[in-house]
């Protein structure tokens, strides 16, 4: 009986730390998992990851900004004026893909789409995508492996653990290396 | 206490008016050779422990043992936060500032010395909380001080009843069964508190599975935000309620130019255009390891997505689908062109399929693509160029 | 959802009482929009209702990206363009900082031949009046907002008959900066038979310009070059603070303010009644009442040797006069006498003695002169009785507001016109009587020039598109002459005909144009200066009045005359020397106020004799300042023109009267009684002494050039007992010269637009609680008389070894491996603990939920820098946003961060160049020469708390006191 | 079961007796027995309240409720309806803060040390004192909470494993001490209450009427029965509550007074304060316990449980901290005028002569003045009089924090930023609501517990003190 109550109580507190940890991410804007659908069921499964574009082939902005930025319309129709369907067959040879065509009129109308936002962090905090590019940080490392999303979702929870995680590392790796380290873990680096 | 079935026979009690009585009568008891099992008084009675022969508590060693739990506790969660897992410097302090961690230390120490020697009292006593509690010895709290004996062998009962009046016992008879040591409610029981807690886990886990379970990906989480959570600042490619188009991003007024900004091209699009570039523009960069590398990057990125890493004509997206034929840069006809006209087509785009990369990329970073096409071309075979030349135009 | 919208608006409406200006609210504003953004804040509900409102609401957030990429565009990358700020007529240059596509922020520019570099307090906030939602939102016809065409056509219709009759049609206009508006105007004008234009200032110099007709015959404000003088003295002219060109002239006057200069540190004596920004900058002061001001100018030429009639002076007077006239023998050619008076005599009088002395073609420039004053009393005196005669058809308003600015008299003739027609950005009191409104774009819209200096030609291109259906008023003036023409091509036709030939090292015009627009201006030539002409100088002479209260009216460092009085900014931007927000009042000297057994803030009763206005004003009790004079700051008590400038201070401009054509600022005599009651001012500083405390130090110039090692500070603090932490690759460093620092301020409103730091309102700033992160303090030493002034800019210190840092509990407030005072705001639980432990008590705290409702006004926001919500700590962060950009630019180009490169926005702006900010890590940084100065010290050093700000000595260009030694304390 | 049988007088001796001892006075009055005293200490929870009870209550549930209001004010409109400013950022908040920890520290002292020092005579006082220590400490930790401007995010404040890369709290802050100390205080006052309580919960289980009540006094009570054994460990346990708390009420009023000594603030910065906050504490406690007492012996009828030799004893503590008060007044004093630091002496001439020299005044009549005339016997022994001087020396602790915290703060180091503060009427309000929160709970308590530690009562009723 005695064991009965031992079991309940350590049950109970470790399911209380779970409830408590779960709320202190959860709740304080974990969004990972998030997959809005979008105006055009867009795939970077089919243009990352099929065809193998780079990822600032359209995101040029984040190799200069801290935005990774959503592409103008404009670099879309860079092919898309050409191409009109899944399968990449030129103009006049077949008809245009729905969605395509949607691109286009939005682009032709001028209104553009609106897409809907999913990686968002507070408004306290900035990241800079631009140094994270130029360092060599994959895309992947926050955003996951977006090359295999039909819809992309928010890979990661995107908390300040996880980014201080990766610059400590970085910073040990550099000090074992011998050179000074280079990821700020100060707290103006972010806030500000 | 009508029914005798849980009498005791060899157990009995008697009940006193006066702590000096009492203690008289338990140190009588004991020389009698009877064992005192226990005695019932609304205040501690000095000298009943010795009376009664207890050992000291260990209780003392219980709360020293805490106490020593409490600081080392308190002394590693200061130095192993402070120092170790997240060092921050505040007020130019050391890190390991001993002394400011003295008053946290202390306080630990007495907080879990305290609780513990609580929680170790209320163990061995066996306190805990109870939904029934016979009054088994009426009066102990109030005004009564009550024995519990066992007879000693051989001696019957009546006898000790006579000894004991005789010493000034109120009352005293055979003891009545401790009925809450086992007939007590269930959930005064260990099993019944484990089943409690048990019950309430699954609501708990529930709750805590509650964001992993039922997560609708089409919708944002709820989140709480204590504050500063969202922009007051118009923040690019958020929508905007006062500014044109409905967004905040907006291109500058046409022909600004910002200080860093490039003056604008003295060239529009269209083969002319071109023709003219070809004759009037010259590279402006002369290349260097540094140019290359980064004329290699940028084609690479963007360029070779069609045109192929070695300019071959075997991009990814060709790979994959095969359905144009860019022009081949390793070409002769693309060979003769001029950096100027490359860097025309790079800007406005060619006369038929592609697209101009002007806006996309810097007006640096198109002339170094430039400069890299020609090291593709210096490095390429010249025999393989005339390979498929079905719509290669430029 | 729709509980939560009326909590929300119950919220709004709770928070609307907060700020003084927010009073004023039109009731159907206060409801406003509830944003997304919205929910996640909470206030105004209680706190278990409060937890709740904090969960976001599951609302889906759009992400609109441009359509079309632009070469050079990239969203979140600042792009910074030279444009020309339009806040005044100095005409500076301005840095726009452009974030996706809108300005954010203006700062000086560096290469601009007439500022460099510097901007005041209102060049500052000028991206407030763009985001303002007290602007026209397009054309008004008969108070009815109309389309342009329908104006346009109400408009021809009226001018073709105009045309026709030949009515008189009037343009009255501020000074004009702009020769393409100007040549636009003009060619309106011309398209009628009486047309004229009519430029007056509300501050006006226009005798200045007549005397200069009258010695060189021509209308001419001369270019002062105050950094080619060895001597200053000046008149009743404010030129630090309000006269001309503010910006302009600190700059050069700070090139010689300091004694390791390059140039010998020039020497500056005040001349005035009040006690301007100015004059507590002067190394000698003398006080005089106002009418007093001529007599000494004729009794200062008289000893100089010109043959002038004069009245008599005061013998205390007569001898400063002529200790001044010898400063100025002993000077002669290199020294400057510089006068504000609006008064013929007195201006033709300084222009003599000036060619006497010989300062012409040195400190005194005929052959460059100054454009930034063009009005003409004169003119506007004329105007107003043509239009009281009735004779006038149709006045048109740009860049003025007549009504309000001018004597009462415009606003009873200005009805008599028929068609009244107002340029105007908002509908303020001139407008407000207008038959039409065209408003202008603002200035941050137009494509625009202007020529501050003859021969300087600035460009002023837009940085975004209009946000509302405003009209350039070039492009009004082109339409209703018939000749529709755009800006933008009217720019640059009057360049390619106008400016471009002026000059001979650019053979193309494309690019010249490119860089000019890139650099903000561009040089052109001129021609020679006029011939001086021997003259009798007009005007009989003057006696001072001997007795009796005289009213100078000034106008003030933050709101100059007024046409920005509804920029709360700059209602809230401290007096440099009052330290009052929010109001003007009676300024006397405290021998006057004890004589009038008035104490700070009771209320006095002003009436100049003939005037039936009767102002009641608050008391500042102003030390420095002339017994008998009484001064009175003008741009306030506005009526319309935006809700922040309603009811705050009373308006004084129609006290002033033409005085032979002229609106002369000081008026005499001043009957003045006491009012009934007292108001509690909105001081940020109540307390003027130092209380012995050596908090600033100060020197006298000759024994510093005996012995610069003297100025060292006897105790220097001791290491640290903890010993240092290692710092990273940079450790940042200010230091502040107290001998250029003029006490200007543009540097607290640049840093409040930098950092999005709120405005709390007259309520609360009388409650201690203004949120300036930089302040300058102002401290007098020596008597209530003749008291010496400090100006001690005071910010975060960002010490190694801070006291705030201990104390917070929750680490939101830690030091950086860049010696940087981090503060935290999400972190911050707002204990207080910091700012009580903080000994500059430079830490801020958001008392509120400060309001920023609308939209339209965030935009200006700095995108960069968090907006704090209420119950967080805040302070200077030496705009770390600013240096976290400096070393990404760097690192992501590869290389090291340059000298220079990192600037704080107080920095960036300062007109006198008092602040020096870098790297000390970095052995030959500026920053770290200057840090080996011996006249640097720190404040409060003593307490071993390490500050990274430290101060330069203030030196003085005085002759020691006998008790000085080598060092002295203030 | 005869339980009258017996009538066993609790003292022995006689009045006359008594006279000629002098001191050796009973600690108890009335010759009670042990059922009268079981009788007596719970009737008043036994029994319907009167109307004045009630009455009284009223009163404290208005004040609670104003002062609800007031922090209802202050969460959601912000400390902006506070009268603080930038230079001073503490005024009530903190002063209400130390005043209420303060008062908490006699109910400790009286429970723990005199336990320690075998000064029986707490028996009939310590219930009610520690009580009130558990009440002024509940008030006080509303401050810290409430004065933060974001309280919501209060918890941030506690060593926590979190998802912000794990960010901890600052251990150098005196701040985060106070949080510590204050729960740890609450904590072990808690634990020490409760232990004493247990046997009177049992006994007031037995005599349960209803149902309900005997379930909630059984679960309370935790199956208490008078065993010898358990009271042998009950009173090893107590004993060590007892030896924990009294180091522990001392670090406390320290580590409050750490607040101020550890700062650069001149007024603040001063090694006295630990001894001369932890002496201040007792001060004001006791002047609060004595306030308290005279009003419920006399509402409750417990005049021979509380005797004026009770009343006597304390107020001679009062006198004695109250010089020692005093005498840290005069020291701060001495010290800046010693240091020859310009600030500090700056900071003691303002309390005395600046603009809140009223303050000062008032606490320097009311703490150290006042406790003089507690030099006569026949002030010590009317409690009319003790009570008037108490109710001073109450205003004067008072105003001991306001003095220290806002006038070492209005003018500080840079004269630029000195500033006057001024309450508002939330301030205030906070104020009166906080003593609403701690009579009505007192009051609530008087008629829920025993007042009395019936249980050492009756172990003290036949001893005398010597």
């Amino acid at each position: 009986m005695r064991t009965v109550a031992i079991t309940g109580a350590v049950a109970f507190g470790a399911s209380l730390m779970i409830f408590a940890l779960s709320l202190d991410t959860r709740l304080l804007g974990d969004q990972s998992g998030y997959k809005p659908a979008q105006p055009i069921p867009y795939s970077h499964a089919l243009h990352a990851g099929e065809l193998k574009m780079d990822c600032l082939f359209c995101h040029t902005s984040a190799e200069n900004s801290r935005h990774a930025g959503i592409p103008p319309l404009s670099t879309c129709m860079k092919c898309h004026e050409t191409v009109l369907n899944r399968a990449g067959t030129p103009m006049g040879k077949s008809d245009p893909s729905p969605e395509i065509q949607k691109l286009r009129d939005a682009y032709a109308s001028g209104r553009g789409f609106e897409w809907v936002r999913i990686h968002r962090l507070p408004a306290h905090v900035t990241f800079p995508h631009s140094r994270h590019v130029r360092v060599g940080v994959a895309c992947q490392s926050c955003h996951g492996e977006v090359q295999g999303m039909e819809r992309v979702e928010q890979a990661m929870a995107l908390t300040m653990g996880e980014c201080l995680a990766c610059h400590r590392t970085e910073n040990q790796k550099q000090l074992l290396a011998g050179r000074p380290p280079q990821a700020p873990t100060d707290c103006s680096a972010c806030h500000h | 206490m009508s029914s005798t079935e849980h009498l005791h026979r060899s157990r009995f009690r008697a009940s006193f008016a006066d702590p000096e009585q009492l203690l008289h009568a338990v140190k009588h008891l004991r020389t009698a050779g009877h064992r005192v099992l226990d005695t019932y008084t609304p205040f501690p009675v000095h000298g009943m422990d010795e009376a009664m022969g207890l050992r000291p508590s260990r209780l003392p060693r219980a709360c020293l043992a805490f106490a020593v739990l409490g600081l080392a506790l308190a002394a590693g969660l200061q130095i192993w936060t402070s120092a170790v897992d997240y060092p921050l410097i505040t007020g130019g302090k050391p890190l390991l500032a001993i002394p400011a961690f003295i008053p946290v230390a202390f306080e630990l120490t007495v907080l879990l010395a305290g609780l513990g020697v609580v929680a170790s009292f209320f163990l061995v006593a066996r306190m805990r909380p109870r939904l029934r509690i016979p009054d088994l010895h009426a009066g102990a709290n109030d005004d009564r001080f009550i024995l519990a004996a066992e007879l000693a062998a051989d001696i019957q009962f009546p006898a000790v009843a006579q000894e004991l009046a005789g010493l000034g016992a109120l009352d005293s008879g055979l003891l009545v069964e401790d009925r809450f040591q086992r007939r007590s409610a269930f959930w005064d029981r260990p099993a019944g508190v484990g089943a409690l807690l048990l019950a309430c886990l699954p609501a708990f886990l529930l709750l805590a599975l509650v964001p992993v379970l039922n997560r609708d990906f089409q919708r944002r989480n709820l989140a709480w935000d204590g504050g500063m959570g969202a922009p007051l600042s118009a923040q690019a490619y958020d929508a905007s309620g006062v500014l044109p188009s409905g967004k905040v991003l907006q291109a500058p007024p046409p022909d600004t130019l910002s200080r860093h900004g490039e003056p604008p091209l003295a060239f529009g699009p269209g083969k002319a255009e071109a023709e003219r570039a070809g004759r009037e523009l010259q590279n402006p960069y002369q290349p260097t390891q540094a140019r290359f590398n980064r004329g290699k990057l940028v084609f690479e990125r963007v360029c070779a997505t069609c045109h192929g890493r070695e300019g071959d004509n075997n991009g990814s997206v060709i790979v994959a689908r095969g359905a144009f034929a860019p022009t081949v840069l390793v070409s002769p006809l693309v060979r003769d062109m001029p950096d100027g006209r490359l860097f025309h087509v790079a800007t406005f785009g060619g006369p038929t399929k592609m697209k101009g990369y002007g806006d996309l990329l810097s007006r640096e970073d198109r002339w170094q693509v430039v400069l890299y096409i020609r090291e593709l071309q210096k490095a390429a075979k010249p025999a393989a160029a005339p390979a498929q030349a079905t719509g290669a135009q430029p | 959802m729709k509980t939560w919208r009326s909590l929300g608006e119950r919220r709004g409406m709770v928070r609307a009482r907060k700020a003084e200006f927010e009073d004023e609210l039109p009731a159907g504003e206060s409801v406003r929009q509830i944003s997304r953004r919205d929910f996640f804040r909470f206030s105004g509900v209680g706190f278990a209702a409060g937890l709740a409102l904090g969960c976001k609401s599951k609302v889906v957030e759009k992400a609109m990206p441009y359509l079309n990429a632009r070469e050079g565009l990239t969203p979140g990358v600042a792009q910074w363009y030279a444009t020309t700020c339009g806040g005044c007529t100095a005409g500076c240059g301005v840095l726009a900082r452009s974030r996706d596509g809108r300005p954010v922020k203006l700062e000086g520019n560096p290469e601009h031949p007439v500022s460099r570099g510097g901007l005041c307090a209102i060049g500052q906030a000028q991206t407030r009046g763009l985001y303002d939602e007290d602007r026209l939102r397009g054309p008004k016809l008969a108070g009815k907002a109309v389309d342009w065409a329908a104006l346009d056509a109400d408009l021809q219709r009226r001018f073709s008959e105009l045309r026709a009759s030949g009515g008189a049609v009037r343009v009255l206009a501020g000074t004009i900066l702009s020769p393409t508006l100007r040549a636009a105007v003009h060619s309106f004008l011309d398209t009628f038979k009486d047309g004229r234009l009519v430029e007056a200032d509300a501050l006006s110099a226009a005798a200045l310009a007549a005397a200069y007709q009258r010695t060189h015959g021509q209308w001419l404000v001369p270019h002062y070059r105050l950094e080619e003088a060895d001597l200053i003295v000046g008149i009743e002219a404010d030129f630090l603070g309000t006269w001309i060109d503010p910006v302009g002239f600190t700059r050069a006057y700070a090139e010689r303010r300091g004694p390791d200069k390059p140039r010998p540190m020039s020497k500056h004596i005040q001349v005035e009644g009040g006690l301007s920004l100015t004059g507590s900058n002067a190394d000698e002061r003398v006080r005089l009442a106002p009418s007093e001001a001529v007599p000494f100018l004729e009794a200062l030429a008289r000893q100089l040797g010109l043959t002038v009639e004069g009245g008599a002076l005061p013998t205390a007077l007569a001898a400063k006069a002529q200790a001044i006239a010898h400063e100025l023998e002993t000077h002669r050619g290199h020294g400057l006498l510089l006068c504000g008076l609006n008064d013929p005599r007195a201006q033709e009088l300084v222009a003599r003695i000036n060619h006497a002395l010989g300062h012409e073609g040195t400190t005194v420039d005929l052959a460059r002169p100054s454009l930034q004053k063009r009005g003409d009393d004169r003119a506007l005196e004329a105007l107003v009785r043509e239009m009281a005669e009735g004779k006038v058809a149709a006045l048109l308003l740009l860049g003025c507001n007549p009504i309000y600015e001018q004597p009462a008299a415009f606003a009873g003739a200005f009805a008599k016109v028929p068609i009244r027609l107002s340029l105007a950005l908002t509908e303020d009191e001139s407008a407000a009587a207008c038959t039409h409104l065209a408003p202008d774009h603002h200035w941050l819209e137009a494509w625009r020039d202007a020529e501050p200096v003859a021969g300087t030609v600035s460009l002023a291109q837009p940085l975004l598109q209009p946000l509302f259906a405003t009209r350039d008023a070039v492009e009004s003036f082109g339409a209703w002459a018939g000749r529709p023409v755009s800006a933008l091509q009217a720019l640059r036709e009057h360049w390619k005909a106008a400016v471009f030939p002026g000059q001979k090292a650019v053979g193309d015009f494309e690019t010249f144009w490119n860089a000019a627009l890139q650099k903000g201006a561009a040089q052109v030539d001129t021609g020679p200066a006029p011939r001086y002409r021997e003259g009798r100088v007009e005007g009989a002479p003057r006696i001072g009045r001997k007795d009796g209260y005289e009213l100078l009216l000034y106008a003030k460092v933050g709101l100059g005359d007024g046409r920005h009085a509804h920029l709360p900014f700059l209602q809230e931007l401290p007096d440099p020397i009052t330290k009052a927000t929010w109001d003007n009042y009676a300024q006397v000297s405290p021998a006057a106020a004890v004589k009038l057994g008035l104490e700070q803030g009771d209320l006095l009763r002003l009436r100049p004799e003939g005037h039936a206005l009767e102002l009641e004003l608050p008391v500042v009790v102003q030390p420095g300042q002339d017994d008998r004079t009484v001064a009175v700051a003008l741009g306030y008590g506005r009526t319309a023109g935006g809700k922040a400038g309603l009811g705050v201070g009373k308006n004084a401009y129609p006290w002033r009267a033409f005085t032979s054509g002229f609106l002369a600022a000081e008026v005499a005599p001043l009957q003045v009684r006491r009012g009934q009651g007292r108001v509690d001012l909105a001081c940020t500083q109540d307390h003027h002494s130092l209380e012995g405390r050596e908090l600033v130090r100060e020197m006298a110039l000759a024994p510093y050039l005996r012995d610069p090692a003297s100025a060292r500070p006897h105790e220097q603090p001791g290491p640290s007992v903890y010993g240092e932490h290692p710092h990273g690759a940079h450790r940042w460093a200010m230091v502040i010269d107290l001998s250029a620092c003029t006490g200007c301020s543009g540097c607290v409103i640049g840093c409040q637009v930098e950092n999005n730091i709120p405005v709390v309102g007259r309520d609360e700033v009388r409650r201690k609680r203004e949120m300036h992160w930089l302040r300058i303090d102002r401290y007098y030493t020596g008597s209530e008389a003749e008291p010496g002034v400090v100006h001690q800019p005071m910010l975060c210190q960002q010490c190694d070894q801070a006291p705030c840092e201990n104390v917070c509990p929750v680490l939101a407030t830690v030091h950086s491996e860049e010696g940087l005072n981090q503060q935290v705001y999400n972190r911050c639980v707002g204990t207080r603990y910091c700012a009580n432990n903080c000994p500059y008590k430079v830490r801020r705290f958001n008392w509120w939920e400060y309001p920023h409702a609308s939209e339209l006004e965030r935009l200006g926001f700095n995108p960069d820098v968090t907006v704090r919500s209420r119950g967080v700590m805040e302070k200077c962060s030496f705009c770390v946003q600013r240096l976290m950009e400096a070393k990404l630019t760097a690192k992501n180009e590869g290389r090291e961060l340059k000298d220079g490169e990192a600037l704080p926005a107080c920095m960036q702006s300062c007109p006198a160049q008092a602040i020096v900010f870098g790297d000390m890590q970095d052995p030959d940084s500026r920053i770290s020469q200057v840090l080996r100065d011996p006249k640097r010290f720190l404040v409060l050093g003593e307490l071993g708390i390490g500050p990274a700000v430290s101060y330069l000595t203030k030196i003085r260009n005085v002759a020691p006191r006998p008790t000085e030694g080598g060092h002295h304390g203030a | 079961m005869a339980h009258d049988a017996d009538v066993l007088t609790a003292s022995g001796i006689s009045a006359a007796e008594a006279e000629r001892y002098g001191h050796n006075l009973p600690l108890i009055d009335g010759n009670k027995t042990y059922r009268q005293v079981t009788e007596e200490v719970f009737a008043p929870t036994e029994r319907r309240p009167p109307l004045r009870w009630w009455l009284a209550l009223a009163v404290t549930l208005s004040m609670l409720s104003l002062g609800a209001w007031a922090v209802v004010q202050t969460l959601t409109r912000g400390i902006g309806t506070w009268g603080l400013n930038r230079t001073v950022g503490w005024a009530f908040d903190i002063t209400n803060f130390v005043f209420w920890v303060g008062i908490g520290h006699a109910g400790t002292l009286i429970s723990a040390i005199l336990f320690l020092f075998r000064q029986r005579w707490r028996t009939s006082i310590n219930r009610a004192a520690e009580a009130m220590t558990l009440f002024a400490v509940m008030c006080a930790g509303t401050f810290p909470i409430i004065h933060m401007g974001r309280p919501w995010l209060a918890f941030w404040a506690t060593p926590y494993p979190n998802s912000r890369g794990s960010l901890w709290v600052n251990f150098k802050s005196p701040l985060l001490w106070d949080v510590v100390a204050i729960s740890t205080y609450f904590i072990i006052s808690l634990a020490f209450w409760y232990i004493g309580l247990i046997p009177d919960l049992a006994t007031q289980r037995d005599r349960a009427k209803t149902k309900l009540k005997r379930t909630i006094l059984s679960i309370f009570s935790l199956g208490w029965n008078g065993s010898n054994r358990t009271w042998s460990r009950y009173e090893t346990v107590y004993m060590l509550l007892a030896g924990l708390s009294t180091p522990l009420v001392v670090s406390v009023h320290t580590i409050v007074s750490m607040d101020f000594a550890t700062s650069v603030i001149p007024g603040w910065h001063a090694t006295i304060f630990p001894p001369y906050f932890v002496v201040g504490a007792v001060f004001s406690g006791f002047a609060m316990v004595l306030t308290l007492m005279i009003i419920a012996r006399s509402v409750m009828g417990l005049e021979e449980y509380i005797t004026t030799r009770h009343l006597e004893a304390m107020t001679k503590v009062v006198l004695a901290t109250g010089m020692i008060v005093g005498m840290a007044y005069a020291t701060e004093f001495f010290t800046a005028w010693y240091s020859g630091n310009p600030y500090e002496r700056y900071v003691f001439l303002n309390r005395a002569l600046g603009p809140y020299q009223w303050a000062y005044w008032t606490m320097v009549g009311c703490n150290v003045l006042s406790p003089q005339f507690f030099w006569f016997r026949k002030v010590r022994t009317t409690p009319w009089m003790i009570f008037i001087l108490t109710i001073f020396v109450n205003i004067g602790m008072w105003f001991e924090r306001f003095v220290i915290i806002v006038t070492s703060l209005h003018r500080d180091y840079l004269p630029s930023s000195w500033a006057m503060y001024r309450p508002t009427f939330i301030e205030v309000a906070i104020l009166i609501g906080s003593f609403g929160l701690f009579f009505t709970l007192f009051l609530v308590f008087t008629r829920v517990l025993p007042m009395i530690a019936a249980s050492e009562v009756k172990g003290v009723l036949k001893n005398v003190e010597h």
